[in-house]
């Protein structure tokens, strides 16, 4: 079995030009995941949702880069770990707490699980907890808009370990064959549960799987946000224009075990560690400190506005109700066919 | 009106609703220069080109998950599927995906797609080429199920699945492809999903199946109204939801049922019309509801004597008939 | 004897067979280091090495149809899917190739393995973790289905999956694993496959049921005790082949039959046996066959008031036992 | 979509040192096989047996080349178009000739399909109909000798148009991981029923593939059988070794369709005729014959006896009969579960 050494990836954010807008908008969201992602851990402790909780801190940069400017009509297929994309692709706040709580007022009524986020309005897939099912699907938006000559692109999202499944490699052949406009984003955080990504894949790097299709592989630092939004932007701008799929591996890390009642302790104490110290947060954070853009005021007040707006959408959520039984006999099919009713 | 096979009726449906709407594709594999291994879209990629009518790679996974997509961006998809013995790798995107796509999003994305399959034994497939599988779909709500076994029915069936709004399971049994004619009405009809055809009236027992069986049934009863049998033949058309009003209608008229399936018989769908007749019109009952189905054996062998021996046919049913009559 | 939970009659099984057995090994996503999700296979890394206790990539299709490979050349594996929702992918292999080895190559090929699968609802896991899907595997000769609902059985019907020779794919109902315990012997004992267990004898009805279900029918049955009603229980344990005598001797005494099934009702596994019923005992039935299942809509909904509504339970069944008793 | 420009893959035959006994041996099954297609060919036309053919006329070198030399108990995991190695493997002529009449005496009893080859004394798998089918239990057989540190190695074979299925993805992918005692051929003939290559892949050369999984591609004129079967033995005694797997590409060319029904006129006369002239029989003829290893003589004695062979069998399985109905219900599942009969 092949090693796999942990390459480190240079971050040259220093030397990369966004516009300032860019960078602080980039910013805002990653904070804002990460500030609603840990409030959320906090909350499934306190038991105020039922089911689980699959925790993103650590790794936002590789959600939050890609999607941010997106259009509305862009899609994101999403898996499980993609809470950083609707923040960023601008699903309301209420909407995606809704939706841990199962409630009423979730897009999904309460019928799926904890952390399938999903709104229609922004392009976001509600998605299944099959592994890389979206990314079958995904592929089939990216080819209806090829079909219908629509220049809107997708980014599938998925983790290295859902690469090994054969469904992921149906897609990407396919999107290689017809140059769709699509953008996979691995989100190479060494684990897949408790399988190190060694047991995944006789490779280090997961984007030399595009090899196999044709079109190009990137790995990148996946903790840097201005890296990956940049990566990820020339591969959308390309995408858009016709110019084919791009696979871009981030190299990144979930501080938190793979769901909250897992302790993690598949994995050493110094790997995580050595990963938090590459906090993509505090990482962003300097970086716009430096170009001093952004100051520990700022900062600050920044904070507090977005833990107010979290604070409001949970008060508001948590008055909602779950919705009736009777829900569950509801959109089976379209109206024309009605779901005969148990008389229990 | 034209003379027209079963599977000249699935390519004028699908020609016809490809004219009408131009979000309507197809994409499977072989299904354009070479218009499909039965020639079922024959002509159609000239006449649409490459972007409507895809010839895919070998990847059934992504031919039934790939079409969710698009079908979720607003096209409407219809895939093939070459065998129903090759629909087993694409099982993951029809349940996961495809019959739970609206459920699960809460009624926002919605699936308007169908598969077309190419089904079914008497052709000498063997057990890899005569597959027909449909009661895992059958048990998926979320999902429309339906099997013609006529060109009418074929052409009429296909149409309402394209122009609705639920995911269908089409499935098209290549021993009828060339099997019969029948005259078709030169203008746009449909058949509505969800009824069945009452095909011959009767009194002493009641025949339900669909597919290639309901030309069995047919030909049983047409043998037994020569004994002075008197059967009605009900062909089911639509898998699911079905049209259970009809056949408990039916089966309070004449007592008795014999439903036939040509897949094998345990955990089929005739296993669920047999409990729901129990469970309906059990008052109204002269004898146990019979099946005639296929061997519980893992597919349909490949030697003709096999064959034969594992497939209903008019002989078996008219026996099955009988039993029930005389009990 | 010492009291012993499901799961750890599954892990005891697991690692007594691989101690007795050196072609015994376990593939599966996460069985390793973390020792399964449930912790079923805990130890057993530790105990057999990682050659005989492999942590699989996420590859549902290869852990069957690698498994299927191992045990041609004489191994014995014993596969884990991580929940039955995700058995989806394998269909292909398992429906295919395990299914048929030996049918398709004249028996000179055999496929004696395991499939563990991690299934059921009533643990709040919504629509992608409460899955169960048997009636697929029900429906392929050449399967046998097992799903225990004790801890004796868990752990002597998994050896017996184990030391057999045919494939099996073994049930596992997640919210049994922790919820009741047992005395099991110490020395070495095994479950027959094919033999349902009569958990309780009764006059006025037969409940039949198998998982969870089973847990759920005991409960209606000894409700109904104090009303007066004397039901007889039978956990079929084995789903395919089936235990048709004691189901069909059972009714004949009672007259009257409840199935339950935690899956949607259409197409279930208890259409199948209702329907067997009404063929073989029908004169003795004194009134309709009844089922009681899980509701027909794409799959269990997280939410917990639709989670309830969608699940059989005492009362739900105790009903349907005083509906038919009044009949 | 990129263009499959057809790179001329140069046949280094003459330059490769092989035994002369292995070249001769390697040329006698290379002619058996020809012979034998053609002739199930001539008897299809005539009607003499049921359902359809396979031919793998043309690209015979790909599954001979690789077999020639392995030990009873290597395993091949075939597709449909594996005449030539179940020949080479030392299959009895009677055997897969009554597999294709699907007599009582074939070793399926008639039970699966046309060219569904398959013999366990020789280790060689009757296949299903599922594309890929094989090259998934085929790693599993390499997993099992792995496992049991067997020393045989596995031989999986599929065409290009089968890499694009999930399942063959998972498997390369496992072995990989686990260096498994595997070697996989791909018999690229361009077409896949009557999908170029073209539609298949974004790739040109399906070896690439490998690089997805950690393990050598290489590709090679599949027409020259000693070509094919230096490369495959090099890397057949690598994973014999523990060294691990390697996919070898084999550009190769059906010269009739996909089965006798198919015209296979979705290809040009002048790709044909090109790919004629790289007959792999006469190549491999002529090599032998400049080596003076060959003679008219020599070839035309075992073309007669070869001919006298398949005769013999041919009338020995026509005189079979097919097996009872009955049959029908054996072999479902071990003595344990005898299956139910019905009474029609
Ligand atoms: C098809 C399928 N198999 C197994 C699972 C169970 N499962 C959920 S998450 C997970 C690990 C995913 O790893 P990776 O793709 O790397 O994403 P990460 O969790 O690391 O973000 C597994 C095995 C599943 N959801 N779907
Ligand atoms: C899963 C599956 N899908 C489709 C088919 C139908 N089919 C049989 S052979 C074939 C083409 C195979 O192409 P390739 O793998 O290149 O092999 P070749 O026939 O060229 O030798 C197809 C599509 C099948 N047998 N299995
Ligand atoms: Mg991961
Ligand atoms: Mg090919």
């Amino acid at each position: 079995m092949p090693i796999n050494k942990k390459k480190t990836v240079d971050s040259k954010a220093n030397q990369i030009s966004l516009p300032k807008k860019t960078m602080l908008g980039l910013f805002d969201n990653l904070l804002k995941t990460r500030l609603l992602d840990e409030r959320f851990r906090k909350l499934y402790r306190q038991g105020r949702f039922a089911g689980t909780y699959f925790s993103a801190v650590g790794q936002e940069a590789t959600t939050v880069g890609p999607t941010y400017g997106l259009r509305d009509e862009d899609i994101i297929a999403p898996s499980h770990r993609e809470i950083g994309a609707n923040v960023t692709k601008g699903v309301p706040l209420d909407k995606i707490i809704a939706q841990v709580y199962a409630r009423e007022s979730s897009p999904d009524k309460g019928k799926s699980h904890p952390c399938h986020y999903g709104w229609k309005a922004k392009g976001v897939i509600t998605p299944s907890s099959t592994l890389a099912g979206q990314t079958v699907v995904g592929t089939g938006c990216a080819m209806g808009f090829k079909i219908m000559k629509k220049d809107n692109v997708v980014l599938a999202f998925f983790g290295e370990g859902s690469t090994s499944r054969g469904g992921w490699h149906e897609a990407l052949n396919y999107a290689g064959i017809h140059n769709l406009p699509i953008v996979y984003i691995c989100q190479n955080n060494l684990w897949a549960e408790s399988v190190p990504s060694t047991l995944q894949a006789g490779i280090e790097d997961f984007s030399d799987r595009a090899k196999a299709y044709g079109f190009p592989g990137i790995t990148i630092d996946g903790n840097n946000v201005f890296t990956v939004h940049k990566t990820a932007s020339e591969a959308i701008s390309k995408a858009r224009k016709g110019e084919g799929p791009t696979l871009i591996e981030c190299k990144t890390y979930r501080w938190y075990g793979h769901s909250e009642i897992d302790p993690a302790d598949y994995r050493t104490q110094e790997e995580l560690e050595e990963w938090k110290r590459k906090d993509p947060l505090q990482i962003a954070e300097k970086i716009l400190m430096d170009l001093k853009i952004l100051t520990t005021t700022k900062r600050e007040a920044l904070v507090e506005q977005i833990n107010q707006e979290i604070d409001e959408a949970i008060e508001s959520v948590e008055k909602d109700a779950y919705a009736a039984p009777e829900e569950a006999y509801i959109d089976v099919y379209s109206e024309q066919f009605p779901v005969k009713r148990v008389d229990w | 009106m034209k003379k027209t096979t079963y599977i000249e009726g699935i390519t004028e449906a699908l020609d016809e609703e490809m004219e009408r709407d131009e979000k309507v594709f197809l994409i499977g594999e072989d299904i354009g220069i070479y218009g499909g291994v039965f020639k079922a879209t024959k002509g159609l990629l000239d006449k649409y080109g490459a972007e409507r009518v895809i010839d895919s790679p070998i990847s059934e996974v992504y031919i039934a998950g790939g079409s969710v997509g698009a079908a979720m961006v607003g096209l409407k998809p219809v895939a093939e599927i070459q065998f129903a013995d090759f629909i087993t790798p694409s099982m993951d995107q029809i349940i996961q995906q495809m019959a739970k796509m609206r459920y699960r999003t809460g009624g926002q994305w919605t699936c308007p797609m169908t598969i077309r399959v190419c089904c079914g034994g008497d052709i000498g497939g063997g057990l890899y080429h005569s597959q027909i599988n449909e009661q895992w779909f059958f048990s998926q709500p979320g999902l429309v199920v339906v099997m013609p076994a006529t060109p009418y029915d074929a052409k009429g069936l296909l149409k309402s699945a394209i122009r609705g709004d639920d995911p269908v399971i089409y499935f098209e049994h290549k021993r009828l492809y060339r099997w019969i004619k029948e005259n078709l009405p030169e203008e746009d009809f449909t058949v509505p999903i969800g009824k069945a055809a009452l095909r011959k009236e009767g009194s002493d027992v009641t025949l339900v199946s669909y597919g290639l069986m309901y030309h069995r049934s047919m030909e049983a009863a047409l043998a037994l109204e020569k004994e002075g049998i008197s059967a009605e033949v009900i062909d089911m058309r639509t898998i699911l939801p079905w049209d259970r009003e009809m056949i408990f209608e039916s089966v309070k008229k004449t007592s008795k049922a014999v439903l036939v399936q040509e897949s094998s018989k345990t955990g089929g769908v005739m296993a669920e019309i047999s409990a729901s007749i129990t469970e309906e019109v059990f008052d109204f009952l002269d004898a146990p509801v019979a099946r005639v189905c296929g061997l519980d054996v893992p597919a349909i062998p490949f030697a003709p004597p096999m064959e034969h021996l594992f497939l209903p046919n008019a002989e078996k049913i008219s026996k099955a008939v009988k039993n029930i009559i005389e009990y």
